[in-house]
């Protein structure tokens, strides 16, 4: 059983710049930043690497950071410009009984996050649903739609934290 | 016997013979259909520790009289899209198909609706009107549940009729009539000269008889119940897959006729099953009327006994709805094609062989 | 709305006898659809099942809304299921009847205010004849509601009422 | 002149007898044959996610009650053990044995559930109210320790709301010699019936490599053979103290991995649960229940993905703090989203009969697919 730090290292020599830090100041857990774009060929790499073989991917959830510039908009709320939104990945080796957490950041504007889809199929419908709450496009899913939300759904990705619910949906109202 | 009273009555053959067959619709057939589906739930309330209907009349006696109260004028919902002719059709289709059938049943020796000698191939061939009917519910009510049941259920009901004819021309083979009525009165006497027990023959002929009549008892028994669609056979009407199957689209009164078809249905098989194997009317031991010598008293105690019979089985019926779960459809086939058919083209050889002796 | 209900202007002695006796079969035999949307609806299986036996009361579920008389809004009426709901209700022949169960169906409940996806009050899309409040209610609080909705029904007239 | 034909599309749901909530299900079929599912969700999207944002920590458990409304204690469970691994505090050793109890407990009324419906599903309806009327013993239990029937609020970070009824213990007790027996009537009556292994032996087969691959957690992976199970491999609570076994899938009626394998794992694990709640009542230590509860909850920066084994899975809780008195994300793995998953690729293929077999053995609950 590996920990964080010989992961760490194992990937920092194996994908250079592609791996960016690693987080241990935080209590309870410590995670991997990797870059967005490379991060289904890093998974596919602890997946199959004799040695860690994470064959288990625990969640997937869609962070929105909230780290932006706080600017007013056109009807007197304010939202958020600027910063990221990010995506963990929790996994887990059945074989070794070891865990691990990555991160990636992406842009708030347009983010966008490789899929990793096609490593662990259980991703399918967690990166769905980070799509249908936060807005994150993963490149190469087969299927990115709205799951959760009403497929015609217009106002926005509700778990962002600037979201504004709409007065009406389809002639019901919405507000209380 | 009755006919003859009417006709004394009302001096008209015509009055004669619509009372004759309006008699059993209702002193009958609604009455028993209103009776099964109260007793259908409580028994399964008994089965289930509860207690089923109790607000209505005592014990909730009443609650099939309210249903039907309230169907009658419930708001009759007829689709746009639906076939409306078609969808008009069908349930009165159904329901005449059970009825007719009631024709040739004999309740007991004063009263048989049609004593025709071909009591029971009109039987066989009158309810399978009931396959027509329910095609056209399933077709015409444009609905994928409907039409996937209907499908389902005229597949099983034509399925299952190959081995009920085959049990029957195994009985007829013995007694040598079609006529109920005659079948009825051969087992007269004791519950020995049943069919079930070799009917009436004698001798090492009645005793090799009486295995191969408890299968073909089983084998009818259980097709029966798919021709009426009851678990574990009630796959046209399958709650947790179809919705309820063909009758999905029908409200109101239309959807009562399927209802009370289903349950005027469930007794002309049993019936026939009773009458087949297990006497008819006649008593398993001997009649009051005759021990004290009253004539009238005699076809009314038949009328009890077919009753009870019929009922037995109606019972039993429920018993398995409450019990097993369901087949899936194409182990519903596997069930006929491939044991209950060749089983009963078994059993008719022998038994053929056996009356030879 | 039944093939008789206001169709008849004035009231007499043979009407109110119809009325009482097709308003004993309506209440007698309120059968539910077979429908559950959330927390509520186990609440609602429970009190079909043995302990509370609905069955008791005449009330058996079908599964099509076209042979069923009252629809048991059991639980958390989302944007999405809502226009399903009305949909659902208008499937259904008169005369139909609503019982909203649960806060959820009632106001929102504990979703009124952050819930982005739902709707505040089924009565926002359908019209409810009996609330039943709680969260969820417990079996004795939905038997109670249905004992008001067949105090209401009991009520009824054929009469078509003048303005 | 060859005829036109088309795959029938059935929509099942969302309001169907069997898809065990506001599931909606598009099959396409060639005869009774279905060749794809789409599984559409979000018809009981509550905003959980939305709503923790908004709460300060102890306010969000009521609506973890609402997420998994079959195993509620065990969602409150869940959340409290990964909160308090957050802030770094440690319980009383009497609340992890009463949450240990309830867990158990709500172990127990959730497979009747499940089972129970399975039946319903497969068309006997009977071990259904069977099925109900022992639940509603363990829910006066559980009425009895907090007043509340289906939704509990009852454990909370640090401890628990009440201590035990005074009488709880001894009707924990009876509880566990009355359902014994009643295991035994399930069994005779629907786990052995030829007909039930029929319908659900060698239908809907899951491989072992698959599951880990769609993330299958809890009875499912198990019946899959795969002996998985949180309680014992991931320990949390006060688990490790007690003595039961795991039971997996041995293909004893067809495959390993079919539907009848995930109904008998069920059985077996309320067995299981029995004996854990057994053993828990003979050592229950005294004590404070309320004593360790914070007056305020405001965890340090940090994040902790935190999962307790529910009685439909792997249920896991993803918290990250900023520091404030509420929690800045909270994302749920629900187990039943997770197997949701996997319908399409194991419905392949079978019949419209064994949808039903197949979704009703996988045993998911709407208000946590949809949250």
């Amino acid at each position: 059983m590996k920990t964080i730090e010989e992961i760490f290292n194992l990937l920092k020599e194996k994908f250079g710049d592609a791996i960016i830090e690693l987080v241990s100041n935080r209590p309870v857990e410590s995670f991997i930043v990797i870059a967005p774009l490379e991060i289904d060929k890093v998974c596919l790499f602890l997946r199959d690497n004799e040695e860690l073989s994470f064959d288990n991917l625990m969640i997937l959830s869609g962070v929105d950071d909230a780290n932006g510039k706080n600017v007013p908009d056109e009807d007197g709320g304010t939202k958020i410009e600027g910063g990221t939104v990010s995506v963990y990945y929790h996994l887990e080796s059945t074989k070794f009984r070891n865990k691990i957490a990555l991160k990636v950041s992406a842009l708030r504007e347009n983010p966008e996050v490789n899929s990793v889809e096609s490593v662990w199929r259980h991703a399918d419908w967690h990166e769905r649903e980070a799509y249908d709450m936060i807005g994150i496009k993963f490149l190469n899913h087969p299927d990115l739609r709205r799951i959760l939300m009403p497929y015609d759904w217009e106002a926005g990705y509700p778990l962002r934290k600037d979201y504004k619910n709409p007065e009406f949906y389809q002639g019901m109202k919405v507000p209380y | 016997m009755t006919y003859d009273f009417f006709f004394n009555l009302t001096g008209s053959y015509v009055w004669a013979d619509i009372i004759q067959s309006l008699l059993p619709l209702f002193i009958f057939i609604l009455p028993f259909a209103l009776f099964a589906v109260w007793l259908e739930r409580k028994v399964s309330a008994h089965m289930q520790d509860r207690l089923g209907p109790m607000r209505v009349g005592k014990h909730g006696w009443l609650q099939t009289v309210a249903d039907i109260i309230k169907l009658i004028q419930k708001e009759d919902i007829v689709a746009e899209n639906n076939d409306k002719p078609l969808f008009n059709l069908a349930p009165v289709l159904v329901f005449v198909g059970t009825y007719a059938a009631f024709a040739a049943i004999p309740f007991s020796s004063a009263y048989i609706g049609s004593n025709i000698d071909l009591g029971v191939f009109f039987i066989v061939a009158v309810s399978s009107f009931v396959v027509a009917g329910i095609l056209m519910a399933g077709w015409s009510s444009n609905n994928k549940y409907s039409l996937l049941g209907a499908m389902r259920s005229a597949a099983q009901i034509i399925s299952y009729e190959i081995p009920t004819v085959l049990v029957i021309i195994t009985i007829v083979m013995i007694t040598g009539t079609l006529n109920l009525g005659t079948l009825s009165e051969m087992q007269t006497g004791h519950f020995w000269n049943w069919m079930i027990f070799g009917g009436p023959t004698f001798g090492l002929t009645k005793i090799l008889l009486i295995p191969f009549m408890i299968l073909a008892f089983g084998i009818i028994y259980t097709s029966t119940l798919a021709e009426v669609n009851r678990t574990p056979f009630d796959i046209p009407e399958a709650e947790s897959e179809l919705v309820s199957g063909y009758h999905t689209e029908y409200s109101g009164m239309k959807f009562a006729m399927f209802f009370l078809a289903e349950y005027a249905n469930m007794f002309a098989v049993s019936a026939i099953v009773a009458a087949l194997f297990f006497g008819g009317y006649q008593s398993p031991v001997g009649y009051l009327g005759n021990l004290f010598n009253i004539p009238w008293l005699v076809p009314v105690e038949q009328l009890f006994w077919f009753t009870a019979k019929g009922l037995f089985f109606v019972f039993v019926q429920m018993w398995l709805r409450w019990t097993l779960p369901r087949l899936r459809v194409d182990q519903l086939m596997q069930v006929c094609w491939k044991y209950l058919i060749p089983l009963a083209f078994v059993n008719l050889i022998v038994v053929g062989l056996l009356t030879l002796l | 709305m039944g093939l008789l209900d206001k169709q008849f202007a004035t009231d007499s002695i043979v009407v109110t006898k119809v009325d009482d006796l097709l308003n004993w079969a309506r209440l007698s035999s309120l059968w539910q659809m077979g429908f559950g949307l959330a927390c509520c609806a186990i609440e609602m299986m429970a009190t079909s099942a043995s302990h509370y036996d609905f069955d008791r009361f005449g009330v058996i579920p079908r599964p099509s809304p076209r042979q069923s008389d009252v629809i048991i809004i059991s639980g958390t009426v989302t944007l999405k299921m809502a226009l399903r709901i009305k949909r659902l209700y208008e499937q259904m022949p008169d005369p139909k009847y609503v019982i909203s169960m649960g806060s959820c169906s009632n106001c929102g409940g504990p979703y009124w205010e952050h819930g982005y996806h739902v709707l505040k009050g089924v009565d926002r899309v359908i019209p409810v004849d009996v609330y039943v409040p709680g969260c969820p209610p417990r079996p004795e609080a939905l038997l109670e509601g249905l004992l008001k909705l067949q105090e209401k029904i009991r009520n009824e007239s054929l009469v078509k009422k003048s303005a | 002149m060859a005829l036109k034909t088309e795959q029938m599309v059935l929509n099942m749901g969302p309001q169907h007898p069997s898809t065990h909530g506001v599931l909606r299900l598009e099959l396409e079929l060639e005869g009774e044959i279905i060749t794809k599912v789409t599984p559409h969700i979000g018809y009981l999207h509550r905003c959980f996610e939305k709503h923790t944002e908004a709460m300060t920590y102890p306010q969000v458990i009521p609506y973890t009650d609402r997420m998994d409304y079959l195993a509620s204690m065990y969602n409150e469970f869940g959340y409290a053990v990964a909160v308090e691994r957050l802030l770094g505090i440690q319980v009383p050793e009497r609340v992890d044995f009463i949450r240990v109890i309830m867990g158990e407990f709500q172990r127990i009324a959730s497979h009747l559930v499940a089972i129970g419906t399975y039946g319903l599903d497969i068309g006997a309806f009977t071990p259904f109210l069977y099925c109900f009327r022992d639940r509603e013993r363990i829910l006066s239990l559980f009425e009895m320790t907090c007043g509340a029937r289906l939704l509990y609020n009852y454990i909370w970070v640090g401890g628990l709301s009440h201590d035990l009824h005074p009488d709880f213990v001894r009707s924990a007790k009876e509880f566990v010699t009355y359902f014994r027996p009643k295991i035994k009537e399930l069994n005779d009556l629907l786990t052995n019936n030829k007909i039930f292994i029929d319908r659900t032996a060698n239908i809907g087969i899951l491989p072992k490599e698959t599951a880990i691959n769609y993330g299958i957690s809890g009875p499912n992976l198990r019946a899959s053979g795969f002996k998985w199970d949180l309680r014992k491999d991931d320990p949390y609570s006060i688990y490790n103290k007690f003595d039961f076994d795991i039971p997996v899938g041995q293909g004893s009626m067809g495959t390993v991995g079919d539907c009848w394998d995930r109904y008998y794992v069920r059985i077996l694990e309320m067995e299981e649960s029995l004996k854990i709640i057994e053993q828990a009542l003979e050592i229950l230590p005294e004590g404070d229940v309320t004593s360790a509860i914070p007056k305020r909850i405001k965890p340090p920066v940090g994040q902790v993905y935190s999962r307790v084994e529910n009685p439909r899975g792997e249920l896991g809780y993803f918290i990250i703090s900023n520091g404030q008195v509420n929690p800045f994300r909270i994302k749920v793995r629900g187990p039943s989203f997770v197997h949701l998953g996997v319908m399409n690729e194991l419905c392949k293929g079978h019949m419209v009969a064994d949808i039903i077999a197949i979704l009703g053995s996988i045993d998911i609950v709407l208000g946590e697919v949809d949250r």
